[in-house]
């Protein structure tokens, strides 16, 4: 099938919508066209299984591949594997349910609506881009949109918040660039041709010198975007300034394109820097999740406490591609994966609760179960996966990250007690997950007035049924995902073994 | 000979011929009502514009002092593009204007300065063309007759161009006392690489660095941009730049190539030196021409890394990015010369609720904004890239890692301007602004080129094939 | 033989019903959902109890040992060749016997909540969870992988912390059900870590062949896991102590057990199900499964069996002082797990590689702890129904309140005496012969140990019926009930059900569907005692006889019954000598009655050490250092680009200066300087 | 008199565009301003015909560039005065001190 279409359809919606009247018109055709696009999502994995049944082993399928500024080796090159169609399912399911999330935006709701749309064209060309140009350009794509979407419809100090992301987000993408240039100008594709090609790129290998320059700036480039401690900061804020969506999309997409793009750039274009800096990784991504989680236990707002979770959560990601075995790599996607649908329903329900009371101090809330089941209910479902209850997605790709850290060729103490810090946070992350739990969902009512508030409108409630159903299959059945991703990440990991040896 | 003179300098002849006709009528004592003046000159500069892609010359007159070609000539229609654009775009604020003939010719003369410039194969040539773009300018800046800041703009102008002519011209009788002639080719024969040809070229260098506002040349910038009406201030930023990069290209890359390695250096720490001060100063400002006066000092940072590429990669992405920027800035000027000859506002903080009176014009100037900053998928994207991913050709890393840093300072002031609009609430923001057909002409052909110069990769593949 | 069709069907069977009655309970049928539930586990139950017999008797035992078998098992997420977690199902003596339990019991309560949460608006999903409780119960006892175990295990952890919390707003609840899911989860983290020594050295997670390569002294695996050394201690050790400390963890041993008694706040038919009979047991079954492993190492199994001793002595102490009569049987379900533990720890593997004397060597405390387990699971769920009864009438879980309620709730008086009977130890009833084969392996094996069981013994008897006496004698019949109420005690669901009632009803003993599993049950705690156990279940599956020593019994009964005599001097008659004896103690009472400080000390580490001294601080540090870099690069550059703004001047002959100065400073540059 | 080394002559015309400099930086009369930068012109012209005269007698390139000077000096001085008079007018002063309104 035809990759371009998945980032044609968000565009030509977008396109589409400006010139309507009115925000009904304008919902409608958003909610089409993301179902489209989640139609669309499950047709690629259905090609993709039936190339792979027929016995189809190339590394990336449906390639497409156009020269775009000829002169300067940029193409327009896509195809996927394994995890960018994962990638692609989590947006998807992102997508669509932060539209029926926002049906209810009065204020601009064309501009709103549009912006999402563009976002989600940015992720979806990030994902499918195998030329480093291409990738670099949808990066960015994804950016401004959320420093507008946070700015326009955020709360609290929405615009310091979104100035910050923006221009940390940039920063990120502006060590990227360095980090893609330089790897550019050490290519060398016959006669000394250079070019952005990843698979090219792939095939050759970098000097090591190069590589030990320039890793650095695309794996910190990237991590900021994957909230790499210490440049995590932007999270906090931003999640708790934007507009549910927008926090959706954030946390379930954008931070995403972070751990993506460390996988497919920096750790699989130069697998030897990665090698020699993968402890500093992991020392910075255990750091980041035993940090996070305990910075957690402290907050007070809804919002900044999934922010921080999501700060710990993604440090297993960073963590499972600094190990850099299969199996932690595995899990590292399998964790992006789960986190994303995990914190997108978790910042649904906190603003479907925020909608109502109008609060997110825990102090002001409280026996929700009561007036609104449904939403409390998604809110502790949440809650549970994030603290990796079996049966669901939290679970499967913590425990994978676990055992692949644990089963490190390099079996020495250091992964060990790395791992076990790792494990530790399911406990810390037990404790203030349930301190939300009980303080915001269980207990008395906080206040008479929170007794006349409703329960879920029929939107809210397909959204966060949408991004259940995620969770769950992936809970309950995680082997499709494996199998999924498994054949990507061993790509990548033999490169690595290939070069260490 | 005559017919090649008048088949090579075609568009100097054609601008000359408008500007006589503006001469006549002046001269002429029956009165033209301002709108139908400004159609007409508008008709005009438009078949300007057109013939221009028509009779596509080659060759040289003059003994080599003048001479014509492809690129040349894609350069005078780009110029010729920036002008007529500006002068849609300040329909609003002539229309009330008492001399718009003279504004005309004036503006016209420099053109033709410029064009002189652009052509010109001798350093006698390109000195005329030089002093005929400049000393009009001063004039132009001076075209809000009863206006203080106007005047002294005018007066910092003529007196730090005629200082820098000056000492260009100081340079310029050195290269001559080295080498014994004015012809660019022959200079180059004779260009040994030795301490005082550097010193003369260092002169030389002062002289491009003020025209394009390079630090430390460019003090005189936003002073002049501030205080010059909003049209001219365009045509500074954009067209007179432009025009003198046009020139520095050849003129750095074929007559200085014997002292290469020297000015590598130079530009590499003026364009650093450019960036950075740029985007400090651009980072406070509160008036809306002074910022932009700024930020452009900062982009002309940033073609000067393009520039020190060395590389035919180099030259075409820094005309590809001036294309880019005629569109991107002129876009943004012409939102402000609307707001300012409507309601004659031009700080940041009447910018406040913008969004909330006139969203497509806030759109417009966002989308300027954006691609100025260099984001994606608008052209100033593939602009900052291009030129970032040339000069790094070098293999100077420490250059592109600075120039991406300051890409995020200068994305901060942007998004201020963007939060202003569309963040900030305003009790009474700018009133609804209704605009004439031919500004929206005008930023209809802004915009239109932001969104498909980048994505669409002809205008570079063009403008490469013409360089190579 | 194809156990697979309907082996599966035990626990999928409850994980349909939660989903039904979770997902429409509330709004279909709402009061059908507890016969749907009923209904749904009484299939399991039989068809447990098929299982059962049909392993037991018809094709369980090849030549003479049980065996162990795999009917069914996918994969269902492999992180390797070797390493996958499978979902599957084992059968052998234990896990069929727990099969048997479990569905037991859990069908007891079913019914029994019928009366007891009837009129609770949340029934539907009262029901729903007990449903998942059941389906994750049953999935842990048939795990035949160690991650498969421990999925189950997190969620037998969750839905016990739903069901905790079932009353959510009421702030005890909630306190009390995070509380246990965070000591469990902590002691989990133990397990976590235990699994990943474990997979990894033995290069499986499938507990057969794990069980199998780490017993088997010429595998490498063994040969590496014991040889290689963290922190001097053998990796193996490391591995079995952290798995064990899980165990603990969900089994409430010492000093992980601050969570049981607070787990009272949930209601009582789920303290019998899951704090009582099925859940707490997990840790036991879980030693029992990894017993051989277990067995091959000494220290491990010292630590095993010393915490069991301890918790088994401690829990009962703090019993006696206790007044909340569901707390004191909490107490006492933790001391009796901590003789199930005990009990494992002093067994031997049995079979050629017997250690000690004959009886030790045929690993009796293993057959005996599982005995135990599952008399237990009879008499104590028994007495905790029974509980539920009377404080389903009482309204107040305070013994204070009681007292004298034989004449008005009879059948509920018998049943637990009998219960207490069996608990106490004194023959012919169930607890009676579990607990001498107890003692006895202890006695062959460890006789500290059994000194320790002895005595603990001596006083299960004196507080169970120091509980009995208090709740149906020591007062006069008709004053009863005319204590006022403690409210804030009471259940809301019973207060609902105790105003909707008529009085004369609220009198009577309530409806049958609490009747019936006390007599169901009753009648079990009287028969299950005669099972000859250690025909069906040893270490090795080969069946031994377990000879009854009368001489040998004659010992601890008669310490039982010196403990009920006390508690009957105490307590039979309203007087003032439990005050004075409490005086008399003094120091020792307080100390018990306030559970020995153990829940401050734990209060202290949590709220002073991890949250003021590391959550504090971390937040503070991302807020101010972290974040404040960030801030401080912006600040800086906005603060330069004022410093700086001077050049700007205005004046034209500045500029032209500046001008001439950057001439002057390129010429320097790069006429001297940078050749 | 054509014995006179290049060198004299080229000191006076560097000393004259050093004094035109010094003029220009020092003096506040808009008008001095104006006369320094004719100075360094001048100094300019110098130069061209010295080196046209002692180095490139063959052809006069130099000599013309040196008419084109003094015809565009003599255009900017217009348009310089031109601009001070309109200036005047708004500031009523001539001094450079007072045309720095717009600053920072």
């Amino acid at each position: 099938m035809n990759l371009s279409l998945l980032i044609l359809l968000p565009l030509l919606t977008a396109v589409a919508i400006i010139p309507l009247k009115g925000a009904k018109p304008v919902r409608v055709i958003s909610l089409i066209s993301s179902s489209l696009q989640l139609l669309l999502a499950f047709a690629l994995l259905y090609f993709y299984w039936d190339e792979r049944s027929a016995g189809n082993t190339a590394t990336m399928l449906f390639e497409s591949n156009y020269a775009w500024y000829a002169s300067l080796h940029i193409n327009y090159h896509v195809g996927v594997d394994g995890i960018s169609i994962a990638m692609i399912l989590l947006t998807s399911f992102v997508v669509l349910a932060g539209v029926l999330v926002s049906w209810n935006v009065e204020k601009l709701s064309k501009e709103f609506f549009f912006l999402l749309l563009f976002l989600s064209v940015g992720a979806y060309g990030f994902f499918i881009s195998l030329d480093l140009f291409t990738l670099f350009f949808f990066l960015e794509v994804a950016v401004i949109p959320k420093f507008l979407l946070i700015g326009i419809w955020g709360s609290g100090k929405k615009e310091y918040s979104a100035m910050k992301l923006a221009l940390m987000l940039m920063a990120g993408s502006a060590l990227v660039f360095v980090g893609l240039i330089g790897l550019y100008l050490n290519t060398n594709a016959g006669n000394g041709q250079h070019t952005f090609d990843i698979l090219q790129i792939a095939q050759m290998n970098i000097p090591l010198s190069a590589q030990k320059f320039f890793f650095p700036f695309a794996f910190a480039g990237f991590g900021i975007f994957g909230a790499l401690f210490p440049f995590h900061t932007w999270v906090p804020d931003g999640h708790s300034s934007a507009p549910t969506a927008a926090s959706m999309f954030l946390a379930g997409i954008s931070m995403k394109l972070g751990g993506y793009g460390c996988l497919r750039m920096a750790t699989f274009l130069m697998p030897e820097a990665a090698h020699q800096y993968s402890w500093i990784i992991i020392v910075l991504a255990s750091i980041a999740i035993l940090y996070g989680a305990f910075a957690t236990m402290m907050q007070t707002d809804l919002k900044y406490i999934n922010a921080y979770s999501s700060v710990s959560h993604c440090g297993f990601v960073l963590l499972g591609i600094g190990m850099l075995t299969k199996t932690a790599i595995t899990g590292a996607v399998m964790q992006m994966v789960s986190h994303g649908l995990m914190t997108a329903l978790f910042f649904a329900g906190i603003g479907m609760i925020y909608d109502r009371t109008h609060t997110r101090q825990l102090s002001q809330l409280g026996g929700l179960l009561k007036v609104m089941p449904f939403i409390s209910t998604v809110f502790v479902i949440a809650g549970l996966c994030s603290l990796g209850l079996p049966g669901f997605s939290g679970f499967v790709a913590e425990v994978t990250v676990f055992m692949g850290g644990w089963s490190h060729e390099g079996a020495d103490n250091f992964y060990r007690i790395v791992t076990i810090i790792a494990c530790a946070s399911i406990v810390v992350t037990a404790v203030y997950i349930l301190r939300a739990v009980g303080k915001a969902i269980m207990g008395p009512l906080a206040s008479n007035d929170h007794s006349l508030l409703t329960d879920a409108k029929w939107n809210e409630r397909w959204a966060a049924a949408l991004l259940i159903i995620g969770i769950v299959a992936i809970g309950i059945a995680p082997f499709w995902l494996n199998d999924l991703v498994t054949p990507a990440t061993e790509t990548i990991v033999n490169k690595i073994s290939a070069i260490v040896k | 000979m005559l017919n090649d003179f008048l088949y090579l300098m075609n568009a100097e002849l054609l601008i000359t011929l408008i500007i006589f006709i503006l001469l006549f009528l002046k001269l002429s004592n029956e009165e033209w009502k301002n709108e139908g003046l400004l159609n007409f000159i508008n008709f005009l500069l438009f078949i300007n514009l057109a013939a221009g892609f028509f009779y596509i010359p080659n060759g040289n007159l003059f003994g080599d002092m003048f001479r014509a070609n492809e690129l040349l000539t894609f350069e005078k229609n780009l110029l010729n593009l920036g002008t007529l654009i500006i002068s849609l775009q300040s329909y609003d604020w002539l229309k009330n204007h008492k001399h718009v003939p003279e504004f005309y010719m004036l503006l016209l003369s420099t053109l033709l300065g410029m064009f002189f410039m652009i052509s010109s194969n001798n350093l006698l040539m390109f000195y005329l063309g030089l002093e005929l773009s400049t000393i009009p300018l001063a004039a132009l800046s001076n075209f809000d007759l009863d206006k203080r800041r106007s005047s002294e703009a005018a007066f910092k102008m003529i007196m730090s161009s005629a200082f820098s002519s000056g000492l260009l011209l100081f340079g310029i009788s050195m290269l001559y006392g080295a080498t014994g002639t004015l012809n660019f080719t022959g200079i180059k024969a004779h260009l040994s690489g030795n301490s005082f040809q550097v010193f003369s070229f260092i002169l030389l260098l002062a002289g491009f660095g003020f025209k394009i506002s390079a630090v430390p040349f460019h003090l005189w910038t936003a002073d002049v941009y501030e205080g010059s009406p909003v049209a001219v201030t365009s045509y500074f930023s954009v067209i007179s730049k432009g025009a003198v990069l046009f020139v520095m290209v050849p003129v750095f890359y074929n007559v200085f190539a014997p002292l290469a390695n020297s000015w590598y250096n130079m530009i590499f720490v003026i364009s650093v030196a450019t960036m950075i001060i740029g985007n400090l100063f651009a980072l406070r400002q509160q008036n809306m021409k002074r910022f932009l006066a700024f930020s452009s000092i900062a982009q002309i940072g940033f073609i000067l890394v393009g520039l020190s590429a060395q590389s035919t990669a180099g030259s075409s992405s820094v005309i590809f990015f001036i294309l880019i920027y005629i569109f991107s800035n002129l876009g943004a000027f012409g939102v402000i010369s609307l707001v300012s000859a409507i309601t004659g506002k031009e700080n940041m903080d009447d910018y406040r609720g913008f969004y909330k009176t006139n969203p497509v014009l806030s759109w417009v100037l966002a989308i300027s904004l954006f691609s100025l900053a260099g984001i994606p998928p608008l052209a100033g994207f593939f602009g900052k890239f291009f030129l970032l991913f040339a000069g790094a050709g070098k293999g100077n890393y420490s250059l592109i890692v600075i120039a991406a840093l300051n890409m995020v300072v200068s994305l901060y002031y942007y998004l201020k301007v963007i939060k202003i609009m569309f963040m900030d609430a305003n009790e009474h923001p700018i009133e609804k602004i209704k605009a004439h057909w031919q500004p929206k002409i005008a930023m209809a052909i802004c915009v239109g080129g932001i969104i498909i110069t980048g994505i669409a990769s002809g205008a570079y593949n063009y403008i490469h094939s013409l360089v190579k | 033989m194809n156990y697979s069709s309907y082996i599966a069907l035990i626990p999928l069977l409850p994980l349909a019903s939660f989903a039904v009655l979770g997902l429409f309970g509330k709004k279909y049928f709402k009061n059908l959902s507890g016969i749907i539930g009923c209904l749904v586990l009484l299939t399991s139950t039989l068809l447990s109890l098929y299982a059962a017999y049909h392993y037991f008797f018809v094709d369980g035992k090849i030549n003479g040992s049980y065996q162990t078998l795999i009917p069914l098992k996918y994969t269902w997420l492999s992180f390797s060749d070797s390493l996958s977690i499978d979902m599957g199902i084992i059968l052998d003596p234990i896990s069929v016997m727990m099969l048997v339990v479990v569905t037991f019991v859990s069908l007891m309560v079913h019914i029994f909540s019928l009366g007891y949460m009837k009129g609770e608006e949340r029934f539907g999903t009262y029901y729903s969870f007990l449903s998942l409780f059941t389906f994750s119960m049953l999935g842990l006892v048939v795990a035949s992988n160690i991650f498969q175990i421990y999925i189950f295990w997190e969620l037998v952890g969750v839905s016990s912390y739903l069901l905790i919390g079932f009353y959510y707003d009421r702030p005890s609840a909630v306190a009390a059900s995070k509380k246990a899911f965070i000591v469990t989860r902590f002691a989990d983290l133990g397990f976590l870590v235990g699994i990943l020594i474990l997979g990894f050295q033995s290069e499986t997670l499938d507990f057969n062949t794990l069980i199998q390569r780490l017993t088997d002294i010429h595998s490498p695996q063994l040969l590496a896991i014991a040889s290689t050394s963290f922190l001097g201690i053998s990796l193996l050790t490391w591995a079995l102590t952290l798995v064990f400390i899980g165990g603990a963890g969900k089994s409430a041993m010492f000093p992980l057990h601050i969570w049981l008694p607070d787990a009272m706040e949930g209601p009582t038919p789920v303290s019998a199900l899951i704090h009582a009979a099925t859940m707490v047991v997990a840790g036991v079954y879980l030693v029992a499964r990894l017993f051989p492993v277990f067995h091959i190492n000494e220290a491990s199994l010292h630590v095993v069996t010393w915490v069991g001793a301890v918790s088994a002595f401690l829990a009962a102490v703090i019993a006696c002082t206790q007044t909340d009569i569901k707390r004191v049987l909490a107490y006492s379900t933790m001391s009796q797990i901590g003789y199930m533990m005990f009990a494992l720890g002093v067994s031997g593997y049995g079979g050629e590689n017997a250690r000690l004397t004959d009886a030790v060597g045929q690993g009796l405390g293993y057959t005996a702890s599982m005995f135990h387990l599952f008399t237990h699971a009879f008499f104590k769920s028994l007495l905790f129904l029974c509980a539920g009864a009377v404080i389903h009438i009482v309204h107040s879980n305070d013994m204070k309140d009681m007292g004298g309620l034989r004449k008005l709730m009879p059948i509920t008086s018998i049943a637990f005496l009998i219960a207490c009977l069996a608990i106490a130890g004194i023959p012919p009833f169930a607890g009676f012969f579990s607990k001498e084969e107890i003692l006895m392996a202890a006695w062959q094996n460890h006789p500290a140990i059994y000194y320790i069981g002895l005595i603990t013994s001596g006083i299960t008897a004196f507080y169970m019926f120091r509980l009995y006496f208090s709740i149906f004698w020591n007062r006069t019949p008709d004053s009863q009930l005319t204590t006022p109420l403690a409210a804030d005690r009471v259940p809301p669901s019973a207060l609902a059900v105790g105003q909707g009632l008529p009085k004369a009803q609220h009198h009577s003993e309530g409806t049958l569907s609490m009747k019936l599993p006390l007599v169901i049950l009753a009648i079990g705690t009287l028969l299950v005692g005669f099972i000859p156990f250690s025909k069906f279940i040893s270490p090795d599956g080969k069946p031994f006889v377990s000879e009854m020593h009368l001489t040998f019994s004659i010992v601890p009964v008669a310490i039982a019954t010196i403990g009920i005599f006390i508690a009957y001097r105490l307590y039979f008659r309203r007087s003032d000598r439990p005050e004075k004896l409490a005086a008399a103690l003094g120091g020792l009472y307080n100390a018990a009655y306030r559970k020995f400080y153990i829940d401050e000390i734990y209060l202290f580490i949590t709220k002073k050490i991890i949250f003021n001294l590391v959550g504090k601080p971390a937040a503070w540090i991302d807020r101010n250092i972290v974040d404040g870099t960030m801030n401080g690069i912006a600040w800086t550059t906005g603060r330069i680009s004022v410093l700086i703004k001077g050049v700007q001047s205005g004046r034209v002959q500045s500029y032209a200066l500046y001008f001439f100065g950057g001439i002057v400073v390129l010429i320097i540059v790069f006429l001297y300087l940078w050749k | 008199m054509s014995d006179v080394p290049i060198s004299h002559i080229l000191f006076v015309s560097t000393a004259l565009f050093f004094i035109g400099m010094y003029g220009l930086f020092t003096r506040r009369n808009m008008i001095t301003m104006l006369m320094a930068i004719e100075l360094i012109l001048n100094s300019v012209n110098i130069n061209f015909v010295v080196f046209n005269k002692y180095l490139y007698p063959e052809n006069l390139d130099g000599i013309f560039f040196t008419i084109f000077i003094i015809t565009i000096a003599a255009a900017e001085a217009a348009v310089a005065i031109a601009i001070i008079i309109n200036l005047y007018r708004s500031h009523r002063s001539i001094d450079v001190e007072n045309a720095g309104e717009m600053k920072w």
